[in-house]
């Protein structure tokens, strides 16, 4: 039967089931698909704290949202226009996402009396009008998927499991996409289980033919490609891509990648990722804890490779005493902090932007550290490589900040070619002058002579040493000023760093949004909004928080008002209004999720009466 | 001035030129430790073997911790770091892995490795990284001031236990076996010859060579290790291993170890006849158990004497080895990395043109 | 109410009054592991031992680290803290200092205790307070979705270590020996009987009960023990330790272990008498020793079976009964501080009037 | 012979000698003799970083600076009026701080051609007429020494160590002191050695009398005792202060006294002083690590115990993780950073202030902990009181900071009468309703239950907590909610903190001086002579840097300027700054040496103009 097509520029869809249900993968190939198709896309998946909680329980729900349109996506919504629940609790917990008059695609089947219990329901949503102002589509996905494989011979634990399958299939029919793309990837997760492979892809179909017969609604809709800048694309994670990251910063300074980390939420994938890499001359080493693994670090770094660690809140603490090791050492290394809910455990699978502070300030004497931060998925290849840059042509630790909102976050990335990534200068000691470990350069920066190089034998500590010898010293005086030439050092960074600039809205008015890290794409959603509505408001991204660029007391003086939200207690806030005296005012949010755009427009409104 | 990294090429090709003498070790930093410490005599000894390594000075690096003993790297002209306290062998096995081909040396106390670092040290044995530890061990913190220390015997009075110390000090032999060490050996500051051998010894294996060496600290525990080194005393309180030898000691050489069951016992040789004794064998990993646990204090009634030696030594594969390893295979199976296949990924689209 | 704090009056004051249920102690929080987890077995029968304590609840206290079996003291309904990764034993060593009279629990996994936690392990070994420590050794990180931990076997596949781990692992019960552990024993999660029998001796023991738990993780690593559970494997791969019996097993209960010298092998019955075979004595410090090495891989030629049971057990002092009999002894000599005295020192001058 | 007596209003000394010469033993007699006549004094000891570093070399130079007076004393003094120089060594290094025309006596045995090479002086500073602008006394010491004891069959080695007892029984001459204390204390330190007590007592009254009959000057000096407030006083040195702060606050809040730490140079004292007092019911554990010390007492107050921990810079660093915790658990501890130079190893024996945003920012996610500062030696008591009683009082870690300046000086301290002291009410929970473990007062303060409490079993942990069930929650509400109360929880100990008050000088006018820790001795002094020279400043001394007094605003808008002088880069700057929005600028001495009052009446002065 011939269905009308109707026209959306964009539609955020929330998936979400039982841990068990394959969700994750669910979203993940909706996403890829509609990003080979050209969309814009971004996305948010949302797992439950524990390992595997009670079955069709609220703590067990794992939901993936995302948002794709033929408009930029810089955030994966708000709110949904469609809910995809598997069962009644997976519906409990996203329900309040969904729009009024949105759509809302149930598993009947996971409905039934002992899911309504267990999600704490005395009466079914579906019956009690709760859905009356809703489009609801019911199908029973389990008989459907079991119908569907009836004479494939297998179990019925085992046809359950592709269920996912069906409902993928029906959204693709439902927004007109490709199956292609889908059934590749499931002959490469099952290559050599054809039975396997006939079966998803069998169910895929189901569901794809089922939209197409069934009666339950009469319109599909079509979401034009995007108009993303032209050139090549691929979707990424943000772990994924400050693995890639660091690998392109070892190829282009010719510096040998040496990871050495303790698992942690949400930075493990970080380590999964590059252990997969070692023909690209990685090592990883899992440590026996974070201390062991920034000291792994620290050896690395003095044997001349690029050492990088990560972590989160936790073990991030416990590598402070190290850091300023790192730091009276001048070596080159990267520490990444990929934040979570704090304090403390506090909330492992939260995303927050809470180790700011820690970050500048968290260690013992004048220890001045680099601070950068990656500002969305594929956003963290780009911080990640500055970081490393920094740190080599520099000399110094570098902290980089990611979180778990972007950590886990996908969205499309125009990736670049090799060539086209600026080279990487370490600063290698050579000649054969008496190599003095703390002589340094017009940056301040000194010499890196490695074992294995004559004639530069030389021991370095974490004692005072004096200037340029770097022989211990105890001297106040020259205590004094190596204490001012290694902030001075790192100070001099910002000479090198592009002028601080407004990302979007107007160069002077009410208000300035100030942001830093993950929020970026709310507040430039926000932000244009505004301006549409013709609100005087401009944005300002800090990528570099230490040092800060320098031209960005100009930029603040051009406004009425600065804001500066953040997913902390008013962070960067503090660190503005000491340095530029400005009455800087935190738009705070402390729940472990992202800001809405709305939130952030709120914000903006209140300011500017 | 070859920037020699990475690959194992080196150790052979610079194996002819060195020519070099203990004192091209030396340092140009005036020694800081107290007239009469025992850590003199371990600097002097290390300087000495350094030459028999075959290596280039710029191919040897020491790491150490906090403590007066790792002030040593100061006074050694190698590649060195003086690091933060207990994690000299965090920081070493970084280096090794990175730095397969370098000769790494980690020196620490039994603060620094015990106390803060034994955590670093047990996983360091378990790795088996192809380096060496010397463990200061002069049963005190020096550098602090002198309090007590892990290896400090119980009862002991210092600054921080006034009326005594109630820690059961820790067998740092011993635990390095429980740690699955491949090389154990122990030795002392008062005994150069005997500090020479074992170190050598220990440069010599292939794997994480544990070296504890009993250092006497005069200043704040002095007379520590007296009956291990006095005349009096000395030939009948310690064990000198000897491969393939029977466990012989005493003023008369007259009184041996037997193994009854897995009993050691001490027996007069007027007794029992030198082919019942224990005969040492540094490779039996069981024999080696029992003999770490030669650790009585010497006051007791019939107390076994201290074994001074190689107590164990094993050829297990080195973790920076098979790191090597891995990544080699990568490589052939993979082809070395390409950034550019890398960046792009799998799944590629383009938008424009 | 009465506040019992100090002291060791209360655990015989309670003894007479208890008549708990292990049902007294489940809480009212739904756990949360995965349907499946060897953890369920475990908290069942701690919770069934928990009455012999003979204890009332509020005298009990359960303190983890961080991980999935450290989830457990929320399902106790006694005193407990989820600490932080690594660190139940230097909290509770606090804890029993500070409070002798409490029955201290620390649950901890193999990440937990021996990867982040190793060195307060190792401390709390030799110092040896009177808790019990239970080692949910799942040979993964489970938590953290599935890496590789420090007990994992070289080769494993896991998140972390794509092409396998390179890590020789640690032997937890071998390693607490090494650090003079006074009580080691290994049970499992899939034989409940002998796991309560084992929990029991642990909680009688004075002093530190090491208690390594099997425990299988059924999503990130299932199937880690089953040679040791199954049906056609479990005789011939395990070894029931008995005090006094000697040391037989198999199917047929037809081999044996025998010590020549000091190598244990593996016998059959039908050449061995049964008296010449090794007897199990949970007192001599050098067979257990021995015992704590048998940790071969199933898969190899002639290896020993694994042994299961109480390996150990040694009476030494306690720490916190040390420190509480040097306070004693100190309020002795000085008499009870006074602070009036204490604050005026000796050296006192007026002024004015 | 008849000499003339000279009156002093006050006198700074410096003993200088090698570190096997006994200068710090002869200081500290000195100071307790004055300090029994009745002065007011302060001292500064100044110890070799290495623990035996080469006789008679720079490196190896032990000095004991004091200052007593018949005037208020608030700093060992800029330079001295005297030197004691018991080698060439020793006088090379501390000449410097000699005023001109000071006095310099010299053990010319100490100036041989040895000595000489040793110190690196071509030509002895005794004939190259450098000291002719000076009174220089030279004394044959050892040669002295060694007749004295002629006949006492000693050794000279053992004559030899006596040597400091002829300086110290000159210098009683000289200043017309008793000898008596000194007396005493040889016979309690070498009790039972009969021999020994003599020939120290011989060589002390050698020294005393050959004041009287040598020619070598011709005046004595008296410093009369000072008008201190009426009361007892006892000299304590600052280290010491704190382990009786801590002693008392267990006696007064009824709480045994659990001291967990690790020895660090130069907090180790504290955990010294502390394990002989176990008869206080004080229970000391010298923990493996830092880490495993701050645990054992977040373990001991779980227990219902005061639990305390102390160390400096690198050890505080590996706290952080588990302050953390503690913070999250509301559990009262103390938790005391003496500190040192840094960064990292830093200079460990020099004192600095630079840990103090560490403090207050360096842990993960939002962690507030209140930190307060002894500003003392004998204040080191009142700070760990206070410390102790926050703890117990609103349940939460506190963090005192002490440095190495205050830590090993000494001072007369008008000790208290513990009646005196105020009462510290731990927040027991008792009756039988059922017990939320994060249910709060009116102060957000939770109730304390402990293990051996029937019917109050309960779990705390580190995951973040619902609202006073303490169930683990992963609401974002929630989360928000408990961020928020955590942090009002600390800022409200503002309300019964005592009000922020000019300390000394004008109540308003050109120049407000802000001061925190060590530096309030120097301060006042400056501050105090500028006002006598007419210059309209003021001093304000913050004792509670987190939360700060609510009135602290006004104060500060009475003054044209707000310069702020720190051992540091300038930290309470930036605190300030961010709070108040006023440009209060760094008075900064980064050299592991106090200010002098020199130079912070310069700072005034170069403000005001
Ligand atoms: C993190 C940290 N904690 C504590 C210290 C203080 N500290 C320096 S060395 C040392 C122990 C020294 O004893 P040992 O390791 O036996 O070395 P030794 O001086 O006896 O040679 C301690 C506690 C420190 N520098 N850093
Ligand atoms: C300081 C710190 N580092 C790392 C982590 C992450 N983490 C939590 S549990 C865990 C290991 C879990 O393994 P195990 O101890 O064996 O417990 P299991 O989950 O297997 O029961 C890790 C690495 C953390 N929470 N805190
Ligand atoms: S304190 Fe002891 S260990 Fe340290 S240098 Fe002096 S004698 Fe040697
Ligand atoms: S992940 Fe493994 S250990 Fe953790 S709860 Fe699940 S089954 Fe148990
Ligand atoms: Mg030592
Ligand atoms: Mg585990």
């Amino acid at each position: 039967m011939v269905k009308e097509v109707e026209e959306k520029r964009e539609v955020t869809i929330v998936f979400a089931g039982d841990s068990g249900d394959g969700i994750q993968l669910t979203g993940t190939q909706f996403t890829n698909t509609n990003a080979l198709f050209g969309n814009d896309i971004s996305t948010f998946p949302n797992y439950p704290a524990e390992i595997r909680a009670p079955q069709g329980t609220v703590a067990g729900v794992s939901g993936f949202q995302l948002k794709f349109g033929s408009v930029e996506v810089a955030t994966p919504g708000d709110s949904c226009d469609v809910l995809v629940a598997m069962n009644a609790a997976a519906f409990k917990v996203n329900f309040p996402r969904l729009k009024k008059h949105g759509t809302v695609i149930l598993n009947t089947d996971g409905f039934n009396a002992r899911n309504l219990k267990l999600a704490g329901y005395e009466e079914s949503p579906i019956e009690d009008h709760s859905l009356d102002d809703y489009r609801t589509i019911q199908i029973d996905v389990t008989k459907m998927t079991r119908t569907a494989l009836v004479d494939s011979g297998m179990g019925k634990k085992e046809i359950d499991r592709s269920r996912n399958m069906f409902v993928l299939g029906f959204l693709y029919y439902m927004y007109n996409r490709d199956l292609r793309g889908t059934e590749e990837f499931i002959k490469q997760k099952f290559a050599g289980k054809k039975d396997l492979i006939d079966a998803n892809i069998r169910v895929l179909k189901a569901g794809y033919h089922f939209g197409d017969t069934s009666e339950t609604f009469t319109s599909r809709y079509n979401v034009k490609a995007a108009q993303l800048k032209a050139g090549e694309y691929r979707s990424i994670m943000g772990n994924q891509a400050t693995a890639l990251g660091l690998i392109a910063a070892s190829q282009k300074s010719g510096l040998d990648l040496f990871y050495g980390s303790y698992p942690i939420t949400p930075a493990s994938d970080i380590l999964h990722e590059l252990a997969k890499h070692k023909n690209f001359g990685v090592k990883t080493f899992q440590a026996e804890d974070e201390i062991a693994a920034i000291c792994s670090i620290i050896g690395a770094s003095f044997g001349g490779k690029l050492g990088v660690t990560a972590s989160s809140g936790p073990g991030i603490a416990l590598k402070g005493e190290a850091m300023g090791l790192g730091m009276i050492l001048e070596l080159p290394m990267v520490v990444i902090n990929v934040q979570r809910g704090g304090p403390s455990t506090g909330l492992p699978t939260k995303t927050e932007q809470a180790d700011l502070l820690q970050a500048v300030y968290g260690r013992n004497g004048e220890a001045p550290m680099p601070v950068i931060a990656a500002k969305s998925p594929s956003d963290c290849f780009q911080a990640a490589y500055e970081a490393c840059q920094i740190a080599i042509e520099h000399m110094t630790p570098v902290i980089l900040l990611s979180d778990g909102y972007i950590a886990n976050g996908s969205e499309p990335w125009n990736f670049p070619h090799p060539k086209d990534l600026k080279k990487i200068k370490p600063k290698m000691a050579s000649g054969d002058a008496t190599y003095l470990p703390y002589k340094r350069d017009e940056n301040l920066v000194r010499d890196w002579a490695i074992p294995g190089q004559k004639g530069k034998e030389h021991r370095i500590g974490g004692l005072e040493k004096e200037d340029e010898t770097g022989n211990v010293s105890y001297d106040p005086e020259n205590h004094e000023k190596m204490v001012k030439i290694r902030a001075e050092k790192i100070n001099k960074i910002a000479d090198s760093l592009p002028a601080a600039a407004i990302d979007h809205g107007k160069e002077k008015g009410d208000v300035l949004v100030i942001g830093w890290g993950s929020t970026f794409g709310v507040i430039k959603t926000a932000v244009n909004q505004c301006c549409d509505e013709g609100i005087s408001v401009g944005h300002v991204h800090l990528r570099h928080i230490h040092p800060m660029p320098h031209n960005l007391a100009e930029l603040i003086k051009n406004f009425k008002h600065v804001i500066i939200p953040e997913m902390n207690s008013g962070q960067l806030s503090k660190l503005i209004r000491e340095k530029f005296l400005v009455n800087a005012e935190g738009i705070n949010k402390i729940q472990g999720v992202p800001f809405s755009t709305q939130e952030i427009v709120d914000a903006i409104k209140n300011r500017r009466l | 001035m070859p920037l020699k990294t990475g690959g194992f090429s080196m150790s052979t090709e610079t194996a002819e030129e060195v020519t070099l003498k203990p004192k091209d070790f030396a340092t140009d930093q005036d020694v800081r430790w107290c007239p009469g410490c025992g850590d003199y005599s371990i600097l002097k000894q290390v300087q000495s073997i350094m030459p028999s390594l075959g290596k280039d000075k710029e191919d040897i690096v020491f790491i150490s911790g906090i403590g007066c003993s790792s002030r040593f790297p100061y006074y050694m002209d190698t590649y060195g770091m003086h690091s933060i306290h207990g994690r000299a062998t965090a920081i070493a096995s970084g280096l090794k892995i990175s730095r397969p081909e370098l000769s790494v040396w980690i020196i620490t106390g039994d603060g620094d490795s015990l106390s803060i670092g034994g955590n670093h040290l047990i996983h360091m044995m378990r790795r088996n990284f192809d380096v060496n530890v010397l463990l200061f061990n002069n049963e005190i913190y020096g550098l602090t001031k002198g309090q007590y220390s892990p290896t400090s015997p119980e009862g002991k009075i210092t600054k921080s236990t006034p009326i005594g110390s109630i820690d059961h000090p820790f067998n740092p032999l011993k635990l390095c076996m429980g740690a699955d060490s491949t090389f154990i050996a122990r030795t002392m500051d008062r005994d150069p010859k005997h500090q020479r051998e074992i170190l050598l010894r220990g440069s010599q294996h292939v794997g994480t060579s544990m070296i504890e060496i009993y250092q006497n600290c005069n200043v704040f525990n002095d007379g520590a290790f007296e009956v291990y080194t006095n005349k009096q005393t000395k030939e009948d309180e310690t064990l000198y291993l000897e491969q393939g030898k029977p466990l012989i000691f005493g003023k008369e050489k007259d009184q041996g170890i037997k193994l009854d069951g897995s009993n050691p016992t001490v027996v007069s040789l007027s007794d029992v006849s030198e082919d019942e004794l224990w005969v040492h064998d540094e490779h039996d990993k069981f024999k080696a158990q029992l003999l770490t646990t030669f650790f009585d204090n010497p006051a007791d009634e019939n107390h076994l004497p201290r074994p001074f030696g190689v107590f164990y030594s094993e050829d297990r594969f080195r973790y920076e080895e098979a790191a090597q390893a891995q990544t080699e295979e990568a490589t052939e199976k993979k082809g070395k990395g390409d950034l550019e296949v890398l960046l792009r990924g799998k799944n590629v689209w383009k938008v424009g043109d």
